[in-house]
């Protein structure tokens, strides 16, 4: 497994972390994390693997499918998270065109704790905010987007989009869902994000 | 002979050892998720009094990078003794420009007020908080206090409200006057005054609040709903300064510290202190937009 | 750039820094050694370490001395320097049994396995202060270790020996349970918030960073009627036991010992139901360092917190655990000296209008009220009611 | 019983240990700095004695260093602001991690110090056990 020697522990995942809270504070802008040299494995986006690498420590624990669980040894080996099942993990790393089953089991905190659900990072083929055949069209409304906000996302089962709005029914309980795609862009969907697809 | 140095304390960038960083990361994202529910969160110990600033401290020092202008304010003032202090704690362990220019800081802390200029979206505001819990007041035990915002179940808040009304003809509560978050969480802004209180509705910039001895951190994103509590026929009403001038300046329509000298007569100066600057520089920063100030200043203007 | 008070801020600031230095140094005594102080102020450094939540004497000497002995003001110290360190290492379960004693005592049974050993104590002494000590020379000292050392055969000293614990025999014997079930969860409370309800884990470790005063406080109030915990002290020890971590290679390691006192408190538990006999339990205490009030109080407060429907302030958990931090007490209880003028100037908008409009209405309840203006009735409860928030 | 290792290392004269590794072992190897000597934490475990409820007791000052003796790692690591121990620890441990010829001199070392420690534990003990309460003799007299 790949050891990460150019990623900056201190100031790469400080940058890093700074655009994730922004695309998390603005559901619909796109910004990208781009700017180290790593080695993820192929089964995982870029851009994906940073926002693992910012966030990840052994306080936390992670989750993969089986089909990909290169990407797990890489956040256990980069950053000593733990792995967990998809019912207990605090960030499941999924690919965008994935059945929606890991999704539906990730955790959604409690009434009192909500905060305790999950982090689910997807990978999709692409973002943008100019239409792209082949897209989901997808809407977003609420806190952080100053009335209504469209992205074309490519790459993306609708499924798991429903299987998100379905898991932030209740809210305050839900997860928060990170997208990145192929070209290092990344998209926030926060539990509180009122969203249509289609 | 082996002679290793002892006493050879060195400190991380931003003083914050990086795993807690990180944790302190994952919570703001959290905070951000669900606007004004309050995170419950580690908060390591600082050398900096618990009650002085932590929770604010721990929100900057998570966020702040070398490319960061920061600044920081104590009740309006870049000047107030603890906001040296900080600042200089801030820039020892970072290296960070630091500014009194509310327009060029790009991270901004604050205790107890909202800069009078408006922010943008590429600032963020820390706000010091010392009791993040709004029903505190009401409601002693913060396991009674966590149900009650899990249910939504305000109603003791409101009841407090409306005996304040029966008692004093109107809701008393000052600085730190409660609010609600996109229509969910009951808030404490912090204990700005009731004159910041709509600079909260619909932003630009994130607000993010840090309390560090009560362990909690909120945040309200941009472009969130945060209204003030207010019954139909007592609304929520901001401080005011009718007919008050600063001595200094000579303006109105801002928020007024009042100021007495050795014989006892008083006097008012605008409370932001780089606001007072900038117009005593005939540089008149733009303002924030909410009907409350709009009233004064249309006021002023007729 | 700023105006007029901007310079005096960061320059008053200095000058305090120096003017304190000042009051440290100006009688140019010789400068204390950490040494010494550690050697000889043993229990203040050991209450600081344990308050501070760090074990590190030397460091509790140093914080010790840069306050001008300030215990509390030491132990933020400490906490804060440990902020800057990264924990790397996890020990194994501290075992007490094992302990290099240094002193043990119970007040359950008169006689115990392995005596009551009294140890380095001023319980017996009558506090009368000492006037040799103010002329106290290196000679003295000297005398004092060859006469101390001399009752000593060196030839034959004897062997270490370890003790039973008293609260073993009360277990062997089937005396000794707990009858409600308690969420054994291990939490850090330095990793995340606690919650409550706290499990005991979370309660313990809260206890043993507590202030000395603060726990004292509680746990007395207990025991006067306040909780109704009025426990005998199983046994009390204090002294030296083993810390082992596992090294990088996976091997269990020696790194050194650390002085702490440990308590079991023996009291009734409560009964389950009308059959239930009335078990014994122990109230746990375990604090860093020679701190015999800690650890009883620890003790005393970790049976109150377990103790079911009586509403006094040591049963409650938030009461205690939000209050007995001396470094958050502390730091909150002293930031009254802040600023609070946007606040206070809020508060005296509201105040002004409410007194306003009192004034009008008693104009318009008839103008038989005297030309004086009466004072508002309770102008202090605008900010009374609502302590909290004016932080 | 044979003595502990690290036990030894770390309850011995600090200045006999620094006086030894000097004179003794560095001499005699190329001994490879990985890790320099470094302050971190230990969070001290605990159980109470009855239920055997773990929690955390607080932290430890300790301090880590890490050496490469002939391509043998060997880990030191006390309590307290210890560089120079925590590095002959290290430089011991990688000793004995590749079964050196000179291992002969380490262990007379170790027993001597082991000798003196145990002398110095035994004394006062005695002195601790002098302030043990005699009840028999309260009953005769």
């Amino acid at each position: 497994m790949v050891r990460e020697t150019a990623y900056d522990e201190v100031f790469d995942s400080q940058r890093h972390f700074r655009i994730i809270m922004d695309s998390m504070a603005r559901p619909g802008k796109l910004n990208r994390l781009h700017d180290v040299v790593i080695h993820p494995p192929p089964e995982i986006n870029p851009a994906s693997a940073l926002v693992g690498l910012a966030l990840l420590n052994a306080d936390v624990s992670c989750f993969s499918p089986a089909d990909a669980e290169a990407v797990a040894a890489y956040f256990v080996a980069n950053t000593a998270s733990r792995l967990q099942p998809a019912a207990e993990a605090d960030f499941l790393f999924l690919r965008g065109d994935a059945a929606s089953g890991a999704l539906a089991q990730a955790k959604t905190g409690t009434l009192a704790y909500p905060d305790t659900g999950a982090f689910v990072v997807i990978d999709v083929v692409q973002l943008s905010k100019q239409p792209v055949a082949d897209a989901l069209v997808l809407r977003l409304a609420g806190p952080g987007v100053p009335g209504e906000e469209t992205v074309f996302v490519r790459g993306l089962n609708a499924d798991l989009l429903a299987a998100i709005r379905d898991k932030n029914a209740e809210y305050p309980l839900g997860v928060d869902a990170i997208l990145t795609d192929q070209e290092d862009r990344i998209l926030c969907l926060p539990r509180s994000n009122r969203f249509s697809f289609g | 002979m082996i002679a290793f140095q002892k006493f050879n304390t060195q400190f991380n960038f931003a003083f914050i050892d990086e795993s807690t960083k990180r944790e302190i990361r994952r919570k703001l994202l959290k905070a951000i998720c669900i606007p004004g529910y309050q995170v419950p969160y580690s908060s390591p110990e600082m050398p900096i009094a618990r009650g002085w600033g932590t929770g604010g401290l721990h929100v900057t020092l998570s966020l702040i990078g070398r490319q960061d202008v920061f600044k920081i304010i104590d009740q309006g003032s870049d000047a107030s003794v603890n906001a040296c202090n900080l600042r200089d704690f801030v820039r020892r362990t970072t290296d960070c420009r630091t500014t009194f220019d509310t327009r060029e800081a790009t991270l901004i802390q604050s205790r107890h007020r909202i800069t009078e200029e408006t922010l943008s979206e590429h600032q963020i505001l820390v706000f010091q908080v010392p009791q993040p819990e709004p029903l505190r007041g009401v409601e002693r035990y913060e396991r009674k206090t966590r149900e009650m915002h899990g249910e939504a179940d305000y109603a003791k808040m409101w009841v407090s409200l409306y005996e304040s009304y029966v008692k004093y003809g109107d809701i008393m509560e000052g600085a730190g006057y409660p609010v609600k978050v996109n229509e969910r969480y009951i808030m404490s802004p912090s204990p700005i005054p009731r004159w910041d209180v709509p600079n909260l509705n619909h932003s630009q910039c994130l607000f993010l609040f840090g309390a560090g001895r009560e362990k909690r951190l909120y945040a309200v994103p941009p472009h969130t709903t945060v209204t003030p509590l207010e019954f139909e026929d007592v609304r929520f009403r901001t401080e005011k300064f009718p007919g008050i001038r600063c001595a200094m300046s000579g303006a109105e329509g801002a928020f007024m510290d009042e100021l007495y000298g050795e014989d006892t007569t008083s006097r008012h100066v605008v409370n932001d202190s780089d606001f007072l600057d900038k117009l005593l520089a005939n540089d008149e920063p733009p303002r924030w937009e909410n009907p409350y100030l709009r009233e004064v200043l249309d006021g002023l203007d007729g | 750039m700023g105006y007029v008070a901007v310079k005096g801020g960061t320059e008053a600031i200095e000058n305090a820094t120096d003017l304190v230095e000042f009051y440290r140094v100006r009688d140019q005594t010789s400068p204390v050694q950490l040494q010494q102080l550690q050697a000889q102020f043993r229990l203040a450094i050991d209450k600081i370490m344990g308050e501070g939540s760090f074990y590190a004497p030397e460091y509790g000497a140093l914080a010790l001395k840069q306050v001008e002995g300030d215990g509390l003001e030491a132990a933020f110290i400490l906490r804060a320097f440990r902020a800057t360190l990264s924990r790397k290492y996890y020990s194994a379960i501290l075992d007490t049994k094992s302990m290099f004693v240094q002193r043990r005592i119970s007040s359950s049974f008169r006689d115990i396995p392995g005596g009551q050993v009294l140890g380095p104590t001023r319980d017996y002494t009558q506090r009368l202060i000492d006037t040799r000590l103010v002329d106290e020379t290196n000679e003295h000292i000297r005398a004092f270790l060859a006469g101390f050392a001399s009752r000593i055969d060196a030839a034959t000293p004897g062997e270490v020996t370890t003790f039973g614990k008293v609260v073993d025999i009360l277990r062997a014997q089937g005396l000794l349970k707990e009858v409600r079930p308690e969420d054994r969860r291990v939490v850090d409370i330095t990793r995340e918030a606690v919650k409550f309800p706290a499990p005991r884990s979370a309660r313990l470790q809260m206890l043993a960073r507590a202030e000395t005063g603060g726990i004292m406080a509680l746990g007395y109030s207990s025991m006067r009627g306040h909780g109704g915990v009025h426990p005998t002290v199983g046994e009390l020890r204090v002294g030296l036991v083993d810390v082992k971590v596992t090294d990088p290679a996976g091997r269990n390691r020696y790194i050194g010992r650390i002085r702490v006192t440990e308590a079991e408190m023996i009291t009734e538990a409560q009964t389950a139901g009308k059959e239930a006999v009335p078990y014994y339990a122990i109230g746990y205490g375990l604090c860093f360092g020679q701190n015999e009030t800690k650890a009883i109080c620890m003790g005393i407060l970790d049976r109150a917190l377990r103790t079911e429907g009586n509403r006094a302030p040591a049963n409650d958990q938030e009461f205690v655990l939000y209050h007995t931090d001396g470094i958050e007490a502390m730091g909150f209880t002293s930031h009254l000296k802040l600023p609070h003028y946007v606040t206070f100037q809020s508060g005296l908008s509201n105040l002004r209008e409410a007194v306003d409009r009192e004034r009008a209405a008693k104009k318009d309840q008839g103008q038989s009220s005297t030309a004086e203006p009466e004072p508002p009735e309770q102008p202090a409860v605008v900010f009374a009611e609502n302590p909290d928030l004016t932080g | 019983m044979a003595p502990d290792r690290d036990y030894v290392l770390c309850e011995c004269s600090l200045e006999a240990l620094k006086t030894f590794v000097s004179d003794q072992l560095l001499p005699y190897y190329q001994v490879n700095l990985t890790k320099a000597p470094a302050t971190c934490l230990t969070m001290v475990r605990a159980e109470d004695s009855v239920e055997n409820q773990e929690f955390y007791l607080g932290e430890a000052l300790t301090t880590e260093c890490e050496v490469e003796v002939n391509g043998q790692a060997g880990y030191g690591i006390c309590l307290g602001d210890e560089p120079d121990r925590a590095y002959c620890l290290a430089t011991v441990d990688a000793l004995f991690a590749a079964g050196d010829a000179r291992l002969p001199t380490v262990e007379a070392f170790l027993a001597a110090q082991w000798a003196a420690i145990q002398q110095r534990e035994r004394l006062e003990f005695s002195q601790i056990m002098r302030t043990k309460v005699d009840f028999k003799l309260m009953e005769q007299g």
